[in-house]
């Protein structure tokens, strides 16, 4: 089940067995092969950074679902919380001003990218854990909660933007959106650097160790002491830290911070993980999954786009394949086990 | 006797063209010194008829309202003036209804065509081009799209259409969209697209490859984007006046609630122009940007 | 009991031939035969994972066989789903319960036949009527509307015991049925079966525990490792213990619950417990689970703590662990009040509780064995930025391994591949690793065979020596009568006695046991 | 738990205690007298039945939902599944001319209102059984099946109609969305007539307590003897009925089909079967709770309209107050159980 787990006898990672059996991999591999063999310019660094620099968005709010996927929550308000971040941290790096549609650059008198940065991750991480403290304290089921969240967290962050966007950062902060090191895109490194985080912390740490043992039996969890709902509570924390860090990410490469951001973002963001690999009914998955469930759908859509599919088509195709890949992934499964 | 009431009804208030839209409305009941119910229909066609109806079992003296959709909220308009209250619409003009007081718009076919014709003036040689088109099966998308194609396909030969996609009237997906025709075509010589937000998101894929000389069309006269034409990192946007659309729609319908006053004019059309870096001055926001 | 009968040529009802079974790499049958005629009783054993379920639900139909076949009343049979083996008259009890727990217990019974009133539609009034008769029958007093999921897991199992029997069968097929039950109930469902072999029915019974087994089977079938080990018939009297045990294990028996010799002194109260109460609902006063319980544990011994099903002996191992929430009453461990108000707390302080309910209570069942050892110490198996030791805990699992002698392919496999005596010595392993002061272990050997039985029970003995006290709660008296130093009886949330290990017997403990508490007052 | 469930000892439907035991219903009633006393014209009796029709088309798909989530599913794909049965019916009852724009409601070559009807709920329960069997058979979870078709049913209904919509239905048909009987509208009856319908299903047929023993343990429930593959096909089939039978309603109310029909309609219904109780986890809930559930967001947003509530705070309220119904159901049953 988990990609980053299969491992062969000496420890190495087997790639040939990965790829074997893990169906949602082996896909996005033909599907690269299908859509170079159709435009051999797909496989263009340009557009492969492109990709990259795409799904690092609901990529990186994907990560965090996977941890509360992982305890078998979910959360809908990432869309919202999203729009809601990317907000505060526009107003605070325009100094406030919340209206200023200004796209000029120049002389910021705001409090400059990295208090705007830091502005987004916190409230991130504080809305997701107040929706913790409810789903944990009130016994809510974290999908009332979250949906709640959803329109809460939209309102508010129409009424603080009064509906339109706030534009024009300066450039030290677009850079984050925009900027390359090397070839690669920034958003893309943040990604990679963001996965490669969570996989560790995830399979190398005793925290992660507890979010599997409360996804996979709450009960058999709190009798063996673990403490329950703090970690519950964390992870709706992980979870909201990450739509903040995306949101910053998205202001900085849109250079502005609109009221209608991360619209529907929630299902692409739980299908990424749930493509993945991991399991809705909780303690089962990896970051690995996640990433090739996002990429999946990265490469799904910007390889339809590069052919110039009807959008019509598209969505039909996106639907269809987007079942394949986990149907192919079953089937690859029930014939190695049982 | 009481103050009179009207309702002022737009199609979503999620996006900033309407929240100016029903600005406008607000101020100008406020100005004529009437109460304003307001309504945001959500983006929902059940949503925006429910607002009707609420507003019709409160008895409002009038109703202002742009439609999300024409066909779809044709039913609720039908009941409101089968109920003696006037209705005036906006912007999008709702056929076969007996009975509406008055239309106040500007069609969003034209603007369509204005858009391409802005763009063929150009590139009198004509142009490699891509269409952002916005979200599907909406109303003015199916509308704008229409407008531009009515201009394009006559003209197929001189501008080729190499990549048209939509990206639902927003920001982000633009620009994720943009990059991947940009990758897969080129650079374009322009790229027309719905509404604004859709081109802003368009311009930074540009921008993000140099392309800064590829002529970008955008649609609704925002004031961010009236702000990038005047920097010349948009070729121009098409003003449909929906400030101006709105307080004559609110004027005519308060005059008949008051004392029946049939309006001079049944059918307000205002042209739809394209805004660019020469006549900024007639942008209804320029105003508003700095 | 006639085995005479038995013998009688009644033809034979089901046929089982050359059996074999393959999971990937794993092969848990390989070329079984055996038969069963009408009013007969067939014993089934073998120790954990010799295969007995998986014959079972071979023959019920929830999964085909690999190889072999199988005739049922003279005809070829190839059940393809339960329904199959059903419609023919073959009923399971299984081994996993599987009851809907979110549905009552008359839906439980009636399932997929509920009653049809007038209108087509399900009469819920005669349903409820009919389960309470059918509930009675093995000893139940519950509320037929009670959810599945408030109850014990006696009482599910008996649940369950019920709902087969008020199904019409030619054949059932009972697996591990008193895994759960204490001396009475389980009485009662032997003559139940005594019952059914006169009315012809054939029974099919698979359990751990061989007195049973014994003095109710007319013939034996014993697999071991998946293969056929023997057959065994009762000749003039029940079929004998050690010759049993020696066709499950393939050598000679020692003797059964030998009380081991090793014996540390008692030594002084750890865990002391006075006035204890607790309560389900706090606005019904009748709903009083504990009594004002006093009890102490002393370092070094094992406690064994002897009750029907339903008398508080659950309650009181969760409420001192923290659990549960407590109404009344003071907990002192080590002469110092405490308040566990989680298990976490407990834990910290020193306490560890083996739940009775292994798959809900205390697996991870998705998980490896690596995970599911070292959830309870995680702290001692990661360094100080929190990053797990790996090394450090595979060698601690390894060297549980070895002690408990854990049956496991590798720490990665998932735990819900091991035999449920395994999976025990895993949860044991998992206490353990964290050297207790106090121990408590609910029903511990619940579905472990008499190998493994014995092993974990001279595991409870090697702690107590260690200076652990232990408090063991277990249904089987004989198992309590091995081991225990001390053994106190419960009866409806109160201690109703207590007595030394070695001045008790059968007799004493279960008229404490039985005791109403008028009498004691 | 159950709504329908709380009966006293004597058989009889004890109300006071339902209202007591079953927060959602207390809420909804204490909102009712709260929008009563802020505007008296709220109980109007129009005003009430503009609620119940307004809540007719989610209800109705959340009778179909109420089904999906007892067996512990969940079906995404009913917004555009009601678009795509939507189209199909205008299809049909303006007979085959796709793209007839004309709003005028006389002279129909059409096939009438029984045939497009009749289209609808076969479409719908069809493409629901479709979904069924990819669930059952290729075991792919029902999450990303109706995800799948969530895209899929969208793309379709746009190639179909080609993007615009499909107006002007003969007055046989629209009366089902516009017609009364006595005062009460048509949609509002359809609405109240299977919702009764589904409650006798699930609370008096042995198929509705399959359903309910498939969602509390499928694998207990396979042991039982349920043919628990067929019990998951027919949730689907009847989801996907119900959204066909609401897209009627919703065409004929509309006088118009349009592509852009249903969307976000998944959360809506989802929130209405949640909040009336229904477990996500399968096995728990009732039609009355749905019910409830759906009236709840109804009045909740029809009461905030009718006070001019400015439509960004109307979200805000929305959402707090969903959370709290359901957190004071929790608190409700806690004091009453263990
Ligand atoms: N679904 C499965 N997949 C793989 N292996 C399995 C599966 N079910 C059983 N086994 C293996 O088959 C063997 C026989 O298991 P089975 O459950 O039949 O034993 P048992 O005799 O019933 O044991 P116990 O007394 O512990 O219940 C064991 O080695 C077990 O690990
Ligand atoms: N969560 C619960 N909700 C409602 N009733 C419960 C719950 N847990 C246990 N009970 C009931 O409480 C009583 C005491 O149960 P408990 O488990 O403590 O008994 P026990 O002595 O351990 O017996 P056993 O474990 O053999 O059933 C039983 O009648 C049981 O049905
Ligand atoms: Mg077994
Ligand atoms: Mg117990």
């Amino acid at each position: 089940m988990s990609v980053a787990g299969e491992r062969d006898q000496r420890g190495g990672i087997n790639f040939a067995r990965l790829l074997m059996s893990f169906g949602p991999l082996l896909f996005l591999v033909a599907l690269i092969v299908v859509f170079t063999v159709l435009k051999p310019s797909f496989m263009d660094p340009i557009n492969l950074f492109n990709i990259t620099r795409q799904i690092s968005i609901t990529g990186l709010i994907a990560l965090g679902m996977t941890f509360v996927i992982l305890t078998a929550g979910i959360d809908l308000s990432v869309g919202s919380l999203l729009a809601f971040c990317g907000m505060v941290a526009a107003v605070v790096a325009k100094g406030g001003s919340a209206n200023t549609l200004s796209l000029s650059t120049s002389g910021t008198q705001g409090f400059g990218w990295f208090a705007a940065l830091l502005a987004a991750v916190v409230v991130g991480a504080a809305a997701g854990g107040v929706q913790g403290l409810v789903i944990t304290r009130l016994k809510v089921p974290p999908f009332v909660v979250t949906l709640g969240g959803l329109t809460v967290f939209r309102g508010l962050t129409l009424t603080i933007s009064n509906g339109g966007p706030i534009s024009g950062f300066d450039a030290s902060m677009r850079w984050f959106g925009t900027g390359l090191i090397g070839p690669v895109p920034v958003p893309a490194l943040i990604f990679a650097a963001a996965a490669i985080l969570c996989h560790i912390v995830l399979r190398y740490t005793r925290y992660g160790r507890a979010v599997y043992a409360v996804g996979g039996n709450a009960e058999a969890a709190r009798l063996s002491g673990l403490r329950v709902d703090r970690i519950l509570v964390s992870v709706y924390v992980i979870v909201g830290f990450f739509a903040g860090l995306a949101a910053f990410v998205l202001s900085a490469r849109l250079n502005s911070s609109e009221a209608v951001a991360g619209i529907g973002y929630e299902l692409t963001v739980i299908s990424a993980v749930v493509i993945g690999g991991t399991s809705l009914f909780g303690g089962i998955g990896s970051v690995g999954g996640t990433v090739v469930g996002a990429a999946l759908i990265g490469v799904l859509q910007n390889g339809l786009q590069f052919n110039n599919v009807s959008s019509y088509t598209q969505s039909i195709v996106i639907g269809l394949i987007l079942i394949l890949a986990v149907a192919f992934d079953r089937w690859l499964k029930s014939r190695v086990r049982r | 006797q009481d103050k009179l009431t009207i309702l002022g009804s737009v199609p979503n208030l999620g996006f900033p063209f309407f929240v100016h839209m029903l600005n406008e409305i607000k101020a100008e009941a406020a100005a004529q010194g009437v109460n304003l119910t307001e309504s945001d229909g959500q983006n929902s066609a059940t949503k925006q008829t429910a607002d009707i109806e609420a507003a019709l079992v409160q008895k409002v003296n009038a109703i202002v309202i742009s439609p999300l959709d024409v066909n779809a909220l044709a039913p609720a308009i039908e009941e409101a003036v089968k109920a003696g209250v006037p209705v005036v619409t906006i912007d999008r003009r709702v056929d076969g209804v007996e009975g509406i007081l008055a239309h106040v718009g500007a069609d969003n076919v034209k603007g369509g065509e204005a858009e391409a014709n802005a763009m063929v003036a150009a590139f009198p040689n004509g142009a490699k081009i891509f269409h952002l088109q916005g979200q599907p099966g909406a109303g003015p998308a199916i509308d704008r799209n229409k407008g531009v194609h009515n201009v394009l396909d006559p003209l197929k030969d001189k501008y080729q259409i190499v990549f048209e996609q939509t990206a639902n009237f927003a920001r982000a997906e633009a620009l994720s969209v943009t990059e991947a025709g940009l990758a897969a075509n080129g650079k374009p010589d322009a790229i027309v697209c719905a509404n604004d937000d859709m081109a802003l998101g368009a311009m930074e894929a540009c921008a993000a490859r140099n392309f800064t000389d590829v002529k970008i069309y955008g649609f609704d006269a925002l004031p961010e984007a009236l702000v990038a034409v005047r920097d010349g990192k948009l070729a121009g946007t098409v003003e449909q006046f929906p400030g101006e659309q709105s307080r004559t729609a609110v004027r005519i319908a308060v005059a008949f609630a008051k004392d029946k006053t049939e309006p001079k004019e049944k059918l307000v059309l205002l042209t739809p122009i394209v805004i660019g870096k020469d006549n900024l001055d007639k942008a209804e926001r320029i105003g508003e940007t700095k | 009991m006639s085995p005479a009968e038995a013998a009688s040529p009644e033809p034979i009802l089901l046929a089982v031939e050359g059996i074999t079974k393959h999971f990937s790499g794993v092969t848990a049958l390989s070329d079984v035969s055996l038969d069963i005629r009408p009013g007969e009783i067939l014993g089934l054993l073998g120790e954990n994972g010799a295969g007995k379920s998986t014959l079972l639900k071979i023959l019920s139909g929830v999964m085909p066989p690999s190889g072999g076949h199988i005739v049922f009343d003279g005809a070829d049979y190839h059940p393809s789903s339960p329904q199959d083996a059903k419609r023919l008259g073959i009923v399971t009890i299984y081994q996993e319960l599987s009851l809907i727990p979110t549905l009552t217990v008359a839906e439980n019974i009636f399932i997929g036949r509920a009653p049809i009133g007038p209108l087509g539609l399900v009469s819920w009034r005669r349903m409820e009527q009919d389960s309470r008769a059918i509930i009675a029958r093995v000893g139940l007093s519950i509320d037929p509307r009670t959810p599945v999921s408030a109850l014990s897991v006696a009482e599910q199992q008996l649940v369950e015991i019920a709902r087969a029997l008020s199904l019409k069968s030619r054949l059932i097929i009972m697996d591990e049925p008193t895994s759960a039950l204490t001396e009475t109930e389980v009485q009662r469902l032997l003559s139940i079966m005594d019952r059914l072999r006169k009315d012809k029915v054939a029974i099919m019974f698979v359990t751990h525990r061989l007195e049973e087994a014994s003095a109710i089977c007319d013939r034996m079938t014993v697999l071991r490792d998946g293969r056929l080990a023997g057959h065994l018939n009762r000749e003039g009297g029940p079929i004998a213990l050690p010759k049993i045990i020696e066709k499950m294990v393939g050598r000679a028996a020692s003797e059964l619950y030998a009380r081991p010799v090793l014996r540390a002194v008692a030594g002084d109260v750890v865990l002391s417990v006075r006035g204890l109460r607790t309560v389900r609902d706090p606005e019904a006063p009748h709903a009083i689970v504990l009594d004002g319980v006093d009890i102490d544990l002393k370092a070094g011994e094992i406690l064994g703590v002897a009750g029907l099903v339903g008398s508080g002996r659950t309650e009181l191992a969760r409420a001192i662990f923290g659990a549960d929430r407590i109404a009344a009453g003071i907990i002192t461990l080590d002469g110092k009040q405490i308040a566990p108000a989680s298990p976490a707390d407990a834990i910290a302080l020193g306490i560890g509780l083996v739940p009775e309910d292994r798959k809900h209570q205390a697996i991870f069942a998705a998980l490896g064995i690596l995970p599911n050892f070292s959830v309870a110490s995680l702290g001692h198996f990661s360094n100080g930025f929190g990053f797990m030791i790996e090394r450090r805990e595979r060698d601690a699992l390894a060297g549980f391994r070895k002690m408990l002698s854990i049956r496991m392919a590798s720490a990665e496999q998932a735990i819900e591949g091991l035999s449920g005596g395994n999976q025990q010595k895993v949860i044991l392993a998992r206490w353990l690793a964290r050297d207790p002061k106090v121990l408590i272990v609910d029903e511990p050997t619940r579905g472990v065979d008499v190998g493994a039985k014995t092993e974990v029970h001279q595991i409870l003995v090697q702690l107590a020596a260690r200076g652990i006290a232990v408090m063991m709660i277990s249904s089987e008296l004989p198992e309590v009568l091995a081991v225990s130093d001390r053994i106190v009886t419960m009866r409806r949330g109160r201690i109703t006695g207590q007595m030394p290990g070695v001045e008790a017997n059968e007799e004493r403990l279960m008229e404490l046991m039985a005791l109403d508490r008028k009498e004691t007052q």
